[in-house]
């Protein structure tokens, strides 16, 4: 049981490095804005390996953090996009 | 209504209401504006003259406002700080009433008039500070106050002589606050007290002490215009005479000396500071101060200049007279407070004159105006034979007694720096005043700039500019010649002394 | 109440200058300033031995008319007196007249002022105000020679006021007060006695003409205008000496290594100032010289006060008795100089000189004189077996010396060409300036009887003058002189251009030498030019930090960075955690 | 009690809603009315707390492990009257900056921030904190790219992908903390997170995170731009109590979470880092030539010195001397209170001046002393708070934690405390020094509308107050301090 766990906490770290690596190489904003969401659902992936950490019924927390997680980490992408565009067309401008 | 409690609140509120007035009011109300100056000035000597009274009746007056849980702004009149009170609530009024006749036409009357009574505000809260906490935040009001009385002009010199100023004084402001700060933390509220309340931690705390005490002496040094802190003083000549006479005699270096003055007799406690071991280095600079500054003063050729350096020089008169021990030097430290105030600011009211008037600043254009204008002359003579320290003038009262000090206290030296001081005083004002009253009159050989339009045409100048320089040259020769009467600031000065050293 | 007459008299002169400044009261001034000593006359001849204190005034002003301040006062009034009437008809204008007026009752006022001062602070008060008003009646006539000779009297006087200063200062640290009655007996016990009395001696030896400060007395007094300069010789030099015999501590001293240094500079101030008169060109300056000299019996007489064994009061008394002496004679000899340049008729000239010649030989000492009367006395001083022993020779040295240099100044007066000054007044010149003049002559005459009355009246007991022991003493000194005048008439007859010792000897010389010396503001010039590089250094480095730091600042907006500072910040933190403490 | 939560949070947003949907005269009058509503409802909860201490209130029945659970305590009221007081202002600001519809999107962004920042101080699970700390910066990032122009669209992308970085990091950390203790709660977690390396990496990564949503020194890059180009109430709110908003969750973890004392070493890299950012910005807005980037960098200059709260508040209870730890708390707060009503007041002046003026550059400021003396004036007694000069709240707070220093001889940091006091002054004063030249010919210029210099000058009086009385907001620092050792009084 705790093998799992730690498998799929071990895949939610190893996200999170690619993210950051991918954060600090990348400058343009496109790829810039796909890392930030793989830090984000490695984040969420890591809430659902806690989820599983004991035995019995996996525990209900952890999935209404991802669900509201998600709801977030949407918006903010929304957001950023709609800047990235406004400021492209600026800058064609 | 318990007068005890609301008359030291009222003194500095008075000018804090005067400024809160004139900032309401219009910049073209101009009998407005100085109707409501002058009362503001005469209910506060009014106020002073009560509270003297009581004083001398032995009343005890003491408002005390909580600040935090260990920290409470104390407003308290005792001895030392009514021969403050008295001194600067009188030269204020008689500096509003040369101010008003000296801004006459001139624009933002009102900002210049807002600022001078907050800065007469800081003032009274310095002279009534009862803890170390209160006089600090008055000391820091006053650097404030004061910056836009100097960049009054708004031109590039004035602007020049402000950042300066700021310079100097704010970084004073921040160590005086380490200081105090650190006073707090090893005693907790210090309230001054005749003997100083820091003695006790003697035997543990020696060296911190005396860092304690290096510091609060540069903090306080800045505006007492010690040797290397100095600079400030003279740049700041290019405000208007009344900020001036404002700042040389009243207000900012009075407070700077008077700091020191607590510092030494409240808050150590100057049986305790000799035995530290910090005042003879002290007196050393002072002496330094007391003859750099005279010299200096030699080689100025602007007027206001050579007699700010005069006051650099004069200034640590007082602080010599504090720093050596013995109950004589005491007398002349405190006596000079007044005297210097009372010469110095007829000094600053005549060269204000000239220079409005005549347009004189230089100090070779002085030749033959003593025909021109006898009075501002006559006065400006009193109080330069005063500033030499011949007798009957006050000047002399307190350097007998400075020199008395340092003579009873074994150091010689001290007798010596008087004699050098009043030999370079000669140096520098007996050619102004030879070339006033015997030099060729300029005036018939070459045309002098055209007379200002006076508001109230005196024999020579307008009269709100004459009459105060010639009180305060009155002042000047009463006190040095009644100085044996117990009203007079000797008298005044005398009496602390006893209560001081009587334990 | 009556102690106030003491203040009054000192002060009416103050109250007159004031008064004299409104525009108004000119012209009744012009008539009332020649009185203005009077009430101090007064006060000398009849006012009984007054006792007043005021403890508000300074610093608690005692005033005391005791013997010594009434002898003093007394002559400064009469010769006040005698200049104020003097001063009358002098000037060439009125206006010039005035501006003289002022300052001449000030002065006055302060001589007045001192002469009854008790205590050391109003004594010192006075003679300040003294000494700072007499410098305008130096530099009167506003001639660039008149201006240097103020000039060097102000620097003097400046540098005597802080000696006396310091000594009093001294003195009163250890007599824990100010009066004169505590004073000379603490200097007498003090530790320091010896700086004491060398200031106070030096300090009042400037104004009494002591030999390396008396520069100033030659320069000064030509300078001025007659009556000026007769009160200048007259009373004013003579407050040193008064300076003297109050603060120091006569007859309480035990060595008597002072009164021998007295001495010696009171011989060598006569015989000195003798010698620099003789070569004078001009009868002023001679004159001049001669007060330096006449001032070494002053000094001498000192000394012998300050003697260990108690001669003080015979000391003191023939000390006062000099003063009268030498203040009648000097001051009618400058007047007389200054009637002799505005006499015109000859039969005035012909007064004038006589006058003169006996003022002369009053002061050479010769018999049935006030000078010889004064002499004697200083000789019959009890002080001890050196004194008796060399007293008699000594004062016969100096008294020829005088005689020669009385001599020189006589000759130098018949040669003075009246100079031709046309003036505003209405009644012939010289009707004007003969009462005073005279006034003082004929004091001078009746002199040796006068003197010993008025001196025992003050309260000094001095021996009265019998013409009989005179006539052995007087007899030598006229064997000596008249053929020793003979033989040197060439000497003093000579007359030349420029005189061989230049008036003001000592200070000219030294003078020119400092001026030679680059001044101070040069010295400090040398400085100026380093401070223009030093700023332009530190300018060009805050430039450049400035560019550094703004780059730096651009540099981290970079996207990069934030990422790596955020990492390492974490790590940093996570490690920083991890070495918890305990 | 009860009842007032709900306002404070609800009002905000309706006010957002209903201005995002009228437009109009009526929208506007009825969302400022919401808001003040919520304003009186912040200073009704914060008279019950003042009375009976701590206030629990679980939303719709919830209690604390599932639902959220609201809890005020001193802390959480000072910040919330501070939202409150400043937010009013700003708004009585925008309505005369603004001259009605000119930017319609503002009013609903500047409700939906308001309304975002009092959940905040109220939540009290750390998972919420982060939801609520996400609405703040989108909130923020919208309100920065108001003004639509290039610079100022891609100061605010860098602004929100700095501010989300933070957020993730942040996290992290609270799914490492969750693994670890299993519950949520802030008042459940005090104390129990060990000393083990994970807890370690927790605790540091969301310290990290919260550093960059805090711009502390390294992390700052992203505050100048964002802070200057936002339109001037946007910045005010900006420098005021966003930053503060993520400080107050840091202050709760370090000092609720994990025992304060045992994390000495971080706290001084806090401390020192804190020391680096107050010299770095305070140069940094010595060299600046727009007035909003001057008073952006001085943010960045003091926030440097919120963060020595961490070392000698951790250093004197280290110390085991109590009463040293209240004053540097005290300290603390009355620093955050005393920065956010001057920087806020700082701002609001720069826009001001902005509009009369119509550059904000200082060379341009020439005789401003004259023709908008009341704007120059409250710049002036708000840059004396910021230096430290007494009749302002600055210098209690300074004076407190220069005490506390001196006492723990921590010399760096009163060096640092006085130091910085003076670079302040060189920018504060360098404005002024230009407002007082007189240039030749004075240039006519509109007054300022009434509305903005009211809410000026409100807050310089406050400022004043606060230096003058100190006493009233000391006194509340204690109820309830968010310490594992329990209450500290």
């Amino acid at each position: 049981m705790t093998a799992q766990y730690s498998v799929y906490a071990l895949a939610g770290g190893l996200l999170v490095g690619f993210a950051f690596h991918a954060l600090a190489i990348h400058t343009h904003v496109l790829k810039r804005i796909l890392a930030w969401n793989t830090l984000g659902s490695a984040a969420f992936l890591v809430f659902g390996a806690i989820a599983r950490r004991n035995t019995g019924a996996p525990d209900p927390v952890p999935h209404a953090i991802v669900i509201t997680g998600i709801v977030v980490a949407i918006s903010s992408t929304a957001l950023a996009l709609a800047l990235a565009r406004r400021i492209d067309e600026e800058n064609k401008k | 209504m318990n007068w005890n409690f609301w008359l030291p609140i009222f003194l500095p509120l008075s000018s804090l209401v005067t400024a809160l007035l004139i900032l309401v009011i219009r910049e073209n109300q101009h009998r407005l504006r100085t109707f409501v100056n002058l009362l503001g000035a005469t209910l506060k000597i009014v106020m002073v003259a009560v509270v003297g009274y009581g004083v001398y009746t032995q009343h005890a007056y003491e408002a005390r406002m909580p600040l935090s849980l260990t920290l409470d702004l104390v407003l308290r009149v005792d001895d030392i700080s009514l021969l403050f009170l008295a001194l600067s609530s009188t030269l204020w009024f008689l500096t509003t009433i040369f101010a008003v006749g000296y801004l006459e036409g001139s624009p933002h009357q009102s900002r210049f008039f807002c600022f001078f009574s907050l800065c007469m505000t800081a003032t009274m809260g310095i002279s009534l500070a009862g803890n170390l906490i209160t006089f600090l935040i008055f000391y820091e009001m006053l650097t404030l106050a004061t910056y836009p009385l100097i960049v009054h002009r708004g031109t590039e010199k004035a602007l020049r002589a402000g950042r300066i100023y700021l310079a100097y004084t704010l970084v004073g402001g921040a160590v005086t606050l380490a200081g105090t700060a650190w006073i707090h933390t090893l005693v907790g509220p210090t309230q001054f007290a005749h003997g100083g309340v820091l003695a006790p931690l003697a035997p543990t705390h020696r060296h911190q002490l005396q860092a304690i005490f290096t510091l609060m002496i540069v903090g306080l040094g800045v505006k007492a215009a010690l040797f290397p802190l100095h600079g400030w003083l003279p740049t700041a000549m290019v405000a208007p005479a009344p900020v001036s006479a404002l700042l040389h005699a009243v207000a900012v270096v009075k407070a700077g000396v008077f700091g020191i003055v607590r510092l030494i007799y409240d808050v150590f406690g100057v049986k305790f500071a000799v035995s530290l071991g910090v005042l003879a280095p002290l007196s050393w600079l002072a002496g330094f101060t007391i003859v750099y500054g005279s010299i200096r003063a030699l080689f100025q050729h602007d007027l206001k200049r050579r007699l700010a350096y005069s006051t650099v020089s004069q200034l640590s008169y007082i602080v010599l007279g504090a720093a050596v021990f013995g109950a004589s030097g005491t007398i002349g430290a405190l006596a000079h407070l007044v005297h210097q105030g009372l010469m110095k600011i007829t000094l600053f009211f005549c060269a204000g004159i000239l220079g409005e008037t005549w347009g004189i600043h230089g100090v070779d254009e002085l030749s033959g105006i003593g025909r021109r204008m006898p009075l501002t002359m006559g006065a400006f003579t009193i109080a330069a034979f005063g500033m030499i320290g011949t007798p009957p003038m006050a000047g002399f009262v307190s350097k007998w007694y400075l020199g008395l000090g340092g003579v009873r206290a074994g150091d010689y030296w001290v007798l010596a720096v008087l004699i050098a001081s009043s030999v370079l005083n000669c140096a520098y004002f007996l050619p102004i005043i030879h070339d006033a009253w015997f030099g060729k009159s300029r005036q018939d050989s070459v045309a002098l700039p055209q007379r200002r339009s006076l508001v109230v045409p005196a024999a020579e100048t307008s009269l709100p500019l004459l009459l105060p320089a010639l009180v305060t040259a009155f002042m000047s020769l009463t006190a040095g010649l009644f100085a044996g009467s117990h009203f007079s600031p000797l008298g005044a000065a005398r009496l602390i002394t006893e209560r001081m050293y009587a334990p | 109440m009556n102690g106030a007459i003491l203040l009054v008299s000192a002060l009416i002169p103050l109250v007159l200058a004031i008064t004299g400044l409104l525009n108004g009261a000119r012209v009744a001034m012009d008539r009332i300033t020649p009185w203005a000593p009077l009430p101090a006359l007064l006060t000398a001849l009849i006012a009984p031995s007054l006792q007043v204190s005021m403890p508000s005034l300074l610093f608690g002003a005692e005033f005391d008319l005791d013997a010594l301040g009434r002898v003093f006062l007394g002559l400064s009034a009469v010769l006040w007196l005698a200049a104020g009437h003097f001063s009358c008809g002098y000037f060439e204008n009125r206006k010039s007249e005035r501006r003289h007026r002022f300052f001449f009752l000030l002065t006055m006022s302060g001589n007045l002022g001192l002469t009854v001062a008790a205590d050391a602070v109003t004594f010192y008060s006075f003679f300040a105000l003294m000494t700072f008003s007499a410098y305008p009646l130096v530099i009167h006539d506003g001639t660039e020679n008149s201006r240097r000779a103020g000039r060097s009297y102000l620097r003097l006087a400046i540098l005597g006021e802080m000696l006396l200063l310091s000594g009093l200062l001294l003195a009163t640290s250890q007599a824990g007060s100010t009066e004169f009655s505590a004073l000379p007996k603490a200097i007498a016990l003090a530790p320091n006695r010896n700086t004491i009395i060398a200031l106070l001696l030096a300090g009042f030896g400037v104004k009494a003409g002591l030999v390396p400060l008396h520069a100033w007395l030659p320069l000064a007094h030509p300078a001025a205008p007659a009556p000026a300069s007769a009160v200048l010789s007259g009373t004013m030099i003579k407050a040193g000496v008064l300076g003297w015999l109050r603060v120091l501590p006569l007859g309480d001293l035990e060595s008597s290594t002072w009164s021998g240094i007295l001495l010696a500079s009171g011989i060598f101030m006569n015989l000195y100032g003798a010698i620099c008169g003789f070569v004078q060109v001009r009868p002023k300056e001679a004159l001049a010289y001669s007060s330096v000299s006449q001032m070494g019996y002053l000094t001498l007489a000192a000394g012998l006060a300050l003697e260990p064994d108690g001669v003080a009061p015979a000391a003191i008394a023939a000390c006062a008795a000099y003063t009268v002496h030498h203040g009648i004679a000097k001051a009618a000899l400058f007047l007389g100089v200054g009637a002799l340049s505005h006499a015109d008729g000859p039969r005035v000239r012909v007064l004038l000189l006589t006058g003169s010649l006996y003022c002369g030989l009053s002061l050479a000492g010769f018999p049935l004189t006030t000078g010889a009367y004064a002499k004697w006395l200083l000789k019959s001083i009890p002080a001890g077996k050196t004194w008796n022993a060399w007293a008699s020779p000594l004062l016969l040295v100096t008294s020829i010396a005088t005689a020669f240099l009385v001599a020189r100044i006589i000759m130098l007066l018949v040669r003075l060409q009246p100079d031709q000054v046309k003036h505003a007044y209405g009644f012939p010149l010289a009707m004007r300036l003969l009462p005073a003049w005279g006034s003082l002559v004929l004091l001078g005459v009746l002199g040796p009887w006068l003197l010993p009355i008025a001196l025992r009246s003050a309260g000094l007991h001095v021996t009265s003058f019998s013409a009989l022991e005179h006539i052995g003493g007087g007899a030598a000194l006229v064997l000596w002189t008249t053929p020793l005048l003979y033989i040197g008439r060439r000497l003093w007859l000579r007359t030349a251009a420029q005189p061989a010792i230049p008036p003001g000897d000592l200070l000219t010389f030294v003078g020119s030498k400092l001026e030679r010396l680059t001044p101070i503001s040069k010295f400090l010039a040398v400085f100026t030019p380093w401070k223009k590089p030093f700023s332009r250094f530190t300018q060009i480095r805050t430039e450049g930090l400035i560019k550094a730091v703004v780059r730096m600042e651009e540099a981290q907006t970079r996207w990069d960075f934030g990422m790596i500072a955020l990492a390492l910040t974490w790590t940093t933190l996570w490690v920083f955690l991890h070495w918890r403490t305990g | 009690m009860s009842g007032a939560l709900p306002i404070l949070i609800g009002g905000p947003f309706a006010a957002a809603m209903v201005s995002f949907l009228f437009t109009g005269a009526i929208g506007r009058a009825l969302s400022v009315l919401l808001a003040t509503a919520s304003a009186v409802a912040a200073l009704a909860t914060s008279i019950e707390v003042m009375r009976s201490g701590v206030q629990i209130h679980a939303l719709a029945g919830w209690g604390a492990p599932l639902g959220i659970e609201l809890r005020i305590d001193g802390l959480a009221m000072l910040m919330l009257l501070l939202t409150a007081g400043i937010s009013l202002a700003v708004t009585t600001f925008a309505a005369g900056y603004l001259k009605g519809d000119a930017q319609p999107h503002f009013w609903p962004l500047w409700y939906f921030l308001w309304g975002a920042l009092n959940t905040v101080f109220l939540v009290s699970d750390i998972f919420s904190l982060y939801v609520c700390l996400e609405l703040i910066t989108l909130a923020a990032v919208g309100g920065t790219a108001l003004s639509g122009d290039r610079i100022a669209l891609s100061a605010s992308l860098r602004y929100l992908m700095s501010a989300i970085m933070g957020s993730l990091a942040y996290l992290l950390g609270v799914a490492m903390i969750y693994a670890q203790v299993g519950t949520l709660d802030l008042t459940q977690l005090s104390g129990r997170l060990g000393s083990s390396w994970s807890s370690g990496a927790a605790l540091s990564l969301v310290t990290a995170g919260l550093a960059m949503k805090t711009a502390l020194f390294p992390l700052h890059f992203w505050l100048p731009a964002a802070h200057s180009l936002a339109p001037a109430p946007i910045s005010a709110a900006l420098s005021a109590m966003v930053v503060k908003a993520s400080f107050y969750v840091l202050l709760r973890f370090w000092f609720q979470l994990s025992e304060p004392t045992s994390n000495q070493l971080a706290a001084h890299l806090l401390g020192a880092l804190g020391m680096a950012a107050v010299l770095w910005g305070s140069v940094q807005a010595a060299l600046q030539e727009r007035l909003k980037l001057v008073v952006a960098y001085s943010t960045v200059a003091q926030i440097g010195y919120l963060f020595f709260i961490f070392p000698l508040f951790g250093g004197a209870l280290a110390a085991g001397r109590s009463e040293w730890a209240q004053e540097a708390w005290k300290g603390g707060i009355i620093l955050i209170l005393a920065h956010a009503v001057a920087k806020s007041a700082m701002f609001l002046v720069s826009g001001a001046l902005l509009q009369t003026f119509g550059s904000d550059r200082i060379s341009d400021l020439k005789g401003a002393a004259v023709r908008a003396p009341l704007t120059l004036a409250a710049w002036g007694i708000a840059g004396i708070s910021l230096i430290g000069l007494p009749p302002s709240g600055g210098f209690i707070a300074k004076w407190l934690l220069l005490t506390t220093a001196i006492r723990q001889e921590y010399w760096l940091y009163v060096a640092v405390l006085l130091l910085g006091g003076l670079l302040a002054s060189v920018y504060v004063f360098r404005v002024l020094w230009h407002s007082f030249l007189t240039p030749e010919e004075m240039p006519s210029v509109s007054r300022i509308p009434g509305s903005m210099s009211i809410s000026i000058l409100a807050l310089t009086v406050v400022l004043l107050l606060m230096g003058l009385r100190p006493a009233i907001p000391l006194e509340f620092t204690l109820i309830g301090i968010p310490l594992p050792a329990g209450d500290l009084r």
